[in-house]
């Protein structure tokens, strides 16, 4: 215990292992569909882990990550062609165009970030929004290379023959895009829990002390941006695999707003928030499809009410959702588990699942 | 030449809708400290209840009465019954509920009225005056740039000068302080919300009929580009709301002319990290903050 | 105890937790100065925004002119004659000098009276009157101190509450503020309930002095008796 | 059919002895749904009326219509929830180019047959990349062919020009009109895109360039917006659109009080007109429409929805009892199809495009009716544009396609 | 902007100044803050500023760090040109504690401790990217550099606690661990007995008297209105007024000084 606590690689590997083996298995108990659905939200958790971080913890705003999603899906899809062209086949078919998608959306994170280093608020919210509404405009311009508003398709070979020729492709959609989000969340972890991590949280609260701290306010949020963009580039690049498809219209502003508040529902600065936030993106608009296909009306009405119920209720459900549960679904379930916790005699005062885990190494030493 | 004037007029007659739009932003902005995402939301809803009131009575100044009343009313009652219930310590809840509410309130007007374009009556002929060959500005856009501007002069001189505005913005800055000092922060909320409705929806009528007429989604994008002036200008300054609109209204005018509509969006993004990066707060923001 | 202005009985406060005040009783007498002191963390402040409502009161009752001030709001207070500067100043820093003063007396009918209020502080507080048109957020610290106290003042409060008036001031500022308010105690009736870390000076100009410690009363007498009281010194202040 | 020995009616998904589930996807909220939501409706309720007059086979047809708002990203995932949860048997009239596109490669892995894509993007046909998706509509360089030939009829001296989507909507319809006309045949070419709803630069540029006839491939909103922006302007060119955006009932009330602007407005379709009362297809929809849609208003969307529907489940007539996806395909490969429309569809088995046809419609007064003859063609450089010689079919007893 | 500190010697004069600031004038708009103000601070020095509301203390402390750049003037440190950038200054040494408080409010008192000791980090940020387990090495060296200031101060029983949540007294106790933590060798200190009661103010002033013989030795800036402890701590004092230098020299010199009475101590107050 005491040896996890004071090696963090030690103590996330671990974890990672862990979760790597409960997804397996979960892949084998769900329906093809189910499977696609865990890829779907673990394609988001990528991009929404980098935004919680991006947001929650280093302060800065992006409405935009929808679009940096779409540079990491169009990364994907060319690079991906232009393998299929030479030739390419087997696992470098799927390793490289998902490097290429994190290497451009990461250069183009490091531009907007720079451009955003000395903006506040809505000034950087303003800028980030922006890039929404370009990515379509590019797509267009250069519509030969890009394909316009129809997009590309995105050359993906099948699962592989070793795993059995009854191998649902599904499960091996969710096997890459479960790999994918692990290794983004368990960096993130690693970066959070790091010296880094608490600079960008410094920088968040006060630049100027921060500045005062010797901390590079400039360059700290330069990098965080640059990383958030790189893990929204591999959600986007694992989005394009799994569908086969990037076309403008999948990365709208809607797209980009719905990310934020899922990382806000999930509970924002807290990676948790993020799987809840992505669990939200993928299950929230099929709950309340179902709900509102239950209802029964006149043609007329039906007409009307088709899509744009589930959509009210949506609605209703994010501004109840952040209204009673301000701390996000993850502040939720750490109360609800604090409670738990001091009721049970044994548990130590005052610890709290929120505390980064660094800081126990020495509260020992301190409070001897 | 011509092209260049005309372009230029008819950037303007454009940007003017941009600016009324950007002053609801900013007056939000001002009065409670959010960007009102729900704002495009909130002015589409008005629209419809002018486009019921005209289509009903057949007077296209009721309809603008009935959007500018509505506006206030759905943006009071927005804060009142929504806004004024999220955590204010957590500085995003409130764009996430705004969110919420454009959702909200988007399937409520497609089940009311259903998806279709409502064609929307304008007062004025929208045929430009012409000097001698070259068309110029239509009595419709007279029309515009005189509202925007009594608008921004009207908001101006009641944040600067007036105790009302005075203690607006004290609420927005300070809450906490502002009631020490009197204010009732509640009240201020509620009536900078209202009165970001009304011009939001007076803006909203604005331009709707000159596109394609109310629909649910009929402000999402006049919403961004207006958002995009607004910070273009600097959110805390009307005459910047102005100055932004128009500033897109010509950009847009002018690369969809002489370049091609496609790389339009491209331009904006473009003008608009240049623009801040010379000036991190928009260019009528403030920039000389003293840190310590 | 009826002829006090504000009369504070039992009263219990805090931040969510533990409470911090326990039972606080305090009277303050119309027209006169009532320093509380106390060590850090004592309550002082506390009791302060518990006054003021801008923390929840869990018992006790506060009587303001013979009516219970109990559910009266935080902004009607100023209405009610009871003006507080806060801890920390509470100048917002996004407005200028002119309208954090006028912020001080808008909510009043008399606008004249008002505008002489303000010159009366402009005349006070030199530094102000170069800086009219600055924002709050050019100010130095001591600037802004001054400015909050004459925010205070434009209202033409009866009961002034100072959280730690002299922080930041320099010793002639801080003097004359001191003097001043004894001043208008004097001449006006004004009524003051001072939270002082400066004892010597607090008691220099107050009528009356209550010692906190622990969010407790643990001494209320007169202010001379205070100050002389070595043993009080020694155990609750210090030195 | 001669389906596999193994593929048993029972075990096609969707299929039971007694029903069929098909689904599509189409934008039934945001920005997009306007002029689009009321197509599937239409078809659900021809299915309807399929459906209580004793069903196809003995099966009635479940229509699983999902909204994917016209954003490519939520058609990926209801398509996947239709094929892979629901278990459709196909997908029938999913709405979209940029949407449907995304899924090709989807619904070809899982061999689901896919027809009558409500597009007319020439993408929908590749038989041998895309075996199991069948076009429906005419395409659009198919139109502006038909177009073209009308201009160089009748228009010859004319200065024609070009307003277009700045997508392969726009492209694919000037191809139609450089096809018959030649390069410099189109003086003036102009593109918008939807996200900028002025048009005024453009309208202006055209006007300035003298253009006498104006092509328009504009979705509905815009060819209002190019009509009342160039009136504005005080230029009045000859417009002549693509079915897509040329419906009167949809362009009237977006014009508002501006409607008498459409008079002498010329387009081209491929579906019988909403507004022939003596066609006897539009009778029997009518009928339909009051039966079993509500009675809502009777637009060219009805016509369209109601015809896919038509098409589809006189593909199942043909395919037979024994019904199986392999089967579903072969007849439409098998030509057999013959809907309202004014030509055939042209399904074959290495030509998968939709309607190979249309006919020139004209504005007056307060309808729009066919003039002129009906023309075919295809989207290819060479083909000729020809004036169609089959005959226009008339629908069956009861308006139900027959059992084979 | 951010240009370090240069390592061209300046014309010889190394001498025993640890700062030195010269003929520094700094205008904002139309108003002085600071006009032709030099001084120098020698190592091991206590060195009081005082003055006058709105005398440009504050705005000095803001030129050594860079936060405000003069118009004129130039500063030296250890004899060389010294361009200050905040983020730069804990590398060169100079720490400063801020008129407020400055703390984070999202961090622990012992996180915001160890945010002022990253300085000393010898690992960048894609070592914790990745884990290595030297990062792990580095957070423990910086955690129990906090650890000893922490137990030094008697902040032990806060290291958990919000700041927000803490006394005043104790909260200024962490922003001077901040500043400390990085062992700086000046010590720029704006007003730290603001808010303390008497007894903190009596450690206060022990704890900066100690600083000079700290570690390798740390000479202190202290801007103060509290004149028992700036007489007490100072060895030397530099009064301002209006941006002015009008008096330098020993405390007790310049408490006699009668323009210094005029316009910052006050006739009638006895220190
Ligand atoms: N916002 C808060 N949340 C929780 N606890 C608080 C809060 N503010 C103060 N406290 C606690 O309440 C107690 C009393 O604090 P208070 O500020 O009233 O003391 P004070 O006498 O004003 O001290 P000082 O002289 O330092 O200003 C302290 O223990 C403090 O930690
Ligand atoms: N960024 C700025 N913009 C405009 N004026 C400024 C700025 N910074 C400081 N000033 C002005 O310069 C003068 C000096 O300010 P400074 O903060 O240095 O004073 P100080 O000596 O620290 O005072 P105090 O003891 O009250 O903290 C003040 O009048 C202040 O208002
Ligand atoms: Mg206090
Ligand atoms: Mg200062």
């Amino acid at each position: 215990m005491s040896f996890l606590s004071r090696h963090t690689l030690a103590r996330h590997t671990l974890l990672l292992l862990v979760a790597a083996m409960a997804v397996l298995a979960l892949t084998y108990g769900l329906s093809p569909y189910r499977n696609y659905q865990l890829a779907t939200m673990a394609a988001y958790l990528c991009a929404t882990a980098g935004l919680t971080v991006l947001v929650g913890l280093s302060g800065q705003l992006s409405l935009g990550h929808g679009a940096l999603m779409a540079v990491g899906a169009y990364a994907c899809a060319l690079s991906s062609a232009e393998l299929g062209d030479r030739g390419t086949t087997g696992p470098l078919l799927l390793l490289v165009p998902l490097a290429c998608a994190i290497v451009a959306t990461a250069v183009v994170g490091a531009v907007v970030g720079l451009a955003g280093a000395r903006l506040h608020g809505p000034y950087l919210a303003g800028l980030t929004l922006t890039l929404t509404i370009v990515v379509p405009a590019i797509t267009t311009t250069f519509a030969d290379q890009l394909g316009g508003d129809q997009g590309l398709s995105v050359l993906v070979e099948p699962a592989p023959v070793g795993l059995g020729a009854t191998f649902p492709l599904e499960r091996w959609q969710a096997w890459i895009a479960c790999a994918a989000a692990l290794l983004t969340v368990f960096l993130l972890a690693n970066l959070v829990h790091s010296r880094f991590g608490r600079e960008m949280r410094a920088v968040r609260d006060d630049e100027v002390a921060a500045r005062l701290a010797g901390i590079n306010v400039g360059r700290t949020k330069v990098i965080v941006f640059v990383v958030s963009a790189a893990t929204a580039g591999l959600g986007g690049g694992v989005l394009a695999v799994l569908t086969q498809a990037v076309s403008p219209g999948a990365f709208s502003l809607a797209f980009s707003l719905f990310l934020l508040m899922a990382v806000v529902i999930g509970g924002i600065g807290h990676l948790a928030g993020a799987v809840w936030g992505a669990l939200l993106l993928v299950a929230l608009p099929e709950l309340t499809g179902s709900l509102a296909d239950r209802i029964d009306a006149s043609p007329a009405l039906a007409e009307r009410l088709d899509g744009n119920l589930s959509l009210l209720v949506f609605g209703l459900v994010l501004v109840l959702v952040t209204i009673l549960f301000p701390r996000g679904i993850h502040g939720l379930v750490t109360t609800a588990f604090g409670r738990l916790r001091r009721r049970t005699p044994d548990s130590p005062p005052g610890t709290t699942a929120a505390r980064p885990s660094t800081t126990t190494t020495s509260t020992e030493s301190i409070d001897a | 030449m011509d092209r260049f004037i005309f372009l230029t007029v008819d950037g303007l007659a454009r940007g003017a809708v941009f600016a009324a739009f950007a002053l609801a932003l900013v007056l939000i902005w001002r009065g409670a400290r959010i960007v009102n995402f729900s704002q495009g939301a909130m002015a589409a809803a008005s629209t419809y209840v002018a486009y019921s009131v005209t289509t009903a009575t057949g007077s296209y100044w009721l309809g603008l009465a009935a959007a500018i009343l509505s506006g206030l009313l759905i943006g009071a009652g927005a804060e009142r019954l929504v806004m004024r219930f999220v955590d204010a310590r957590q500085p995003l809840n409130a764009v996430i509920v705004a969110l919420g509410l454009v959702l909200v309130i988007q399937a409520v007007l497609g089940i009311v009225y259903g998806s279709e374009y409502r064609p929307m009556k304008v007062p004025f002929s929208r045929t430009p005056l012409s000097i001698g060959d070259q068309a110029l500005l239509s009595p419709y856009d007279l029309f515009v740039f005189g509202t925007v501007v009594v608008v921004m002069v009207g908001l101006g001189w009641a944040f600067t000068r007036t105790d009302l505005g005075l203690t607006m913005r004290a609420a927005a800055f300070a809450p906490d302080m502002a009631r020490l000092l009197g204010v009732n922060v509640g009240r201020m909320l509620t009536l900078s919300w209202g009165l970001a409705g009304a011009v939001g929806g007076l803006a909203a009528l604005l331009v709707v009929p000159t596109e394609l007429g109310a629909h649910p989604h009929a402000t999402d994008l006049v919403f961004v580009y207006a958002f995009t002036a607004a910070v273009v200008g600097g959110l805390d300054s009307p005459i910047g709301a102005v100055v932004g609109g128009l500033g897109v209204g010509l950009v847009l005018s002018y690369v969809s002319g002489y370049s091609g509509s496609d790389i339009s969006a491209v331009v904006i993004l473009g003008v608009l990290i240049g623009v801040l990066l010379l000036r991190p707060s928009g260019l009528f923001g403030h920039t000389s903050a003293r840190l310590v | 105890m009826s002829d006090s202005l504000l009369a504070v009985r039992g009263l219990t406060a805090g931040y969510g937790g533990a409470p911090v005040l326990q039972g606080i009783d305090l009277d303050v007498a119309a027209g006169t100065i009532v320093a509380v002191v106390g060590a850090n963390g004592a309550g002082k402040t506390t009791l302060l925004r518990a006054l003021c409502g801008t923390i929840p009161v869990s018992a006790g009752t506060v009587t303001w002119d013979g009516d219970p001030l109990r559910g009266t709001r935080t902004e009607d207070l100023v209405r009610r004659g009871i003006a507080h500067v806060p801890e920390g100043r509470g100048v917002i820093t996004e407005l200028t000098v002119e309208e954090n003063l006028r912020l001080g007396h808008v909510w009043r009918k008399d606008k004249a009276d008002g505008r002489r209020a303000t010159d009366e502080v402009y005349e006070m507080f030199e530094p102000l009157t170069r800086r009219r048109r600055s924002a709050g957020h050019q100010l130095s610290g001591g600037e802004r101190q001054m400015l909050a106290i004459g925010r205070a003042l434009v209202a033409r409060p009866r009961l002034m509450m100072l959280d730690e008036p002299s922080l930041g001031l320099a010793p002639k500022v801080s003097a004359q503020i001191m003097a001043l308010l004894k001043r208008r105690c004097d001449e006006t009736g004004l009524t003051v309930l001072l939270v002082e870390q400066n004892v010597r000076s607090a008691m220099s100009i107050a009528d009356h002095g209550v010692v906190l410690s622990l969010g407790r009363v643990v001494a209320s007498d007169s202010a001379d008796r205070i100050a002389a009281d070595d043993d009080l010194r020694h155990a609750y202040l210090g030195f | 059919a001669c389906g596999g020995g193994s593929d048993s009616a029972a075990s096609a998904p969707g299929v039971t002895d007694t029903s069929i589930v098909v689904g599509t996807h189409q934008p039934l909220t945001g920005p997009a749904a306007a002029g689009y939501s009321t197509i599937s409706p239409a078809t659900k309720a021809y299915f309807d009326y399929v459906n209580d007059n004793g069903g196809v086979h003995g099966r009635t047809i479940k229509y699983l219509v999902e909204d994917d708002g016209y954003n490519p990203a939520n058609t990926q995932t209801v398509v996947r929830e239709l094929v892979l949860k629901d278990k459709v048997f196909a997908i029938v009239n999913g709405l979209g180019t940029p949407t449907h596109t995304g899924v090709l490669d989807f619904l070809k892995t899982n061999k689901v047959p896919d027809l009558f894509v409500a597009s007319g993007s020439r993408s929908w046909n590749q038989a041998e990349k895309y075996p199991t998706t069948f076009g429906f509509q005419a395409d659009y360089t198919t139109e502006t062919k038909v177009q073209a030939t009308y201009i160089k009829e009748n228009l010859a001296d004319k200065k024609v020009c070009f307003l277009g989507q700045d997508d392969d909507f726009g492209q694919d319809a000037l191809l139609g009109l450089t096809q018959v006309l030649g390069e410099d045949g189109v003086a003036e070419r102009q593109k918008y895109v939807t996200s900028n709803t002025n048009v005024a630069p453009q309208i202006g540029k055209l006007k300035a360039a003298g253009c006498e006839v104006v092509s328009l491939a504009t979705v509905p909103g815009f060819t209002a917006l190019a009509i009342g922006t160039a009136a504005r302007l005080k230029f009045q060119p000859q417009w002549i659109s693509t079915s897509v955006g040329a419906d009167y009932a949809t362009l009237s009330a977006a014009l508002g009080e501006a409607a008498p602007l459409l008079e002498g407005f010329l387009s081209t379709n491929y579906l019988p007109s909403a507004f022939d009362d003596s066609d006897p297809w539009i009778t029997l929809f009518k009928k339909i429409n009051k039966d079993y849609n509500g009675d809502k208003p009777f637009t060219g969307n009805t016509v369209y929805g109601m015809t896919v529907g038509y098409l589809f489940v006189q593909a199942l007539q043909e395919t037979g009892k024994d019904l199986t996806r392999e089967g579903l395909v072969e007849t439409m490969e098998s030509g057999a199809l013959d809907g309202p429309g004014l030509t055939s569809p042209r399904y074959s088995k290495d030509d998968h495009a939709g309607y190979g046809g249309a006919q020139m419609a004209k504005v007056t007064g307060d309808s729009q009716a066919y003039f002129g003859p009906v023309y075919a063609t295809d989207d290819q450089e060479g083909t000729e544009v020809a004036v169609f010689d089959g005959e226009a079919t008339t629908p069956p007893a009861k308006g139900i396609p027959a059992a084979k | 902007m951010n240009i370090e500190t240069h390592v061209t010697p300046c014309d010889g004069s190394r001498s025993g100044a640890h700062l030195t600031v010269q003929d520094v004038t700094v205008q904002f708009g139309g108003l002085t803050a600071l006009s032709d103000v030099g001084f120098e601070v020698r190592p091991g020095q206590v060195l009081g500023v005082i003055g006058p509301n709105g005398a440009g203390k504050t705005t000095l402390f803001n030129v050594v760090c860079g936060f405000t750049r003069p118009q004129t003037g130039h500063l030296t440190l250890d004899g060389r040109p010294f361009r200050p950038a905040p983020q730069r200054l804990v590398r060169s040494g100079v720490s400063r504690s801020l008129q407020g408080l400055g703390l984070f409010p999202g961090l622990s008192v012992l996180e915001n401790i160890v945010a002022g000791a990253g300085g000393a980090a010898r690992t960048g940020w894609w070592s914790g990217l990745l884990a290595l387990p030297r990062t792990d090495r580095d957070e423990r060296e910086l955690h129990d550099r906090a650890a000893a200031l922490i137990d030094e101060l008697g902040l032990g029983a806060h290291a958990h606690a919000q700041p927000g949540t803490l006394p005043y007294a104790v909260s200024k106790r962490v922003a001077l661990a901040r500043a400390l933590v990085s062992e700086p060798r000046l010590l720029l200190l704006d007003e730290p007995a603001g808010g303390l009661g008497h007894d903190e103010v009596l450690e206060l002033a022990e704890l900066i008297m100690s600083l000079p013989s700290r570690g390798a030795g740390c000479s202190v800036m202290l801007v103060e209105h509290h004149v028992d402890l700036v007489m007490q701590v100072c060895d030397e004092l530099v009064v301002l007024d209006f941006g002015r230098v009008i008096a330098t020299g020993t405390p007790a010199v310049v408490r006699e000084d009668p323009a210094v009475a005029e316009a910052y101590l006050g006739a009638e107050v006895d220190v």
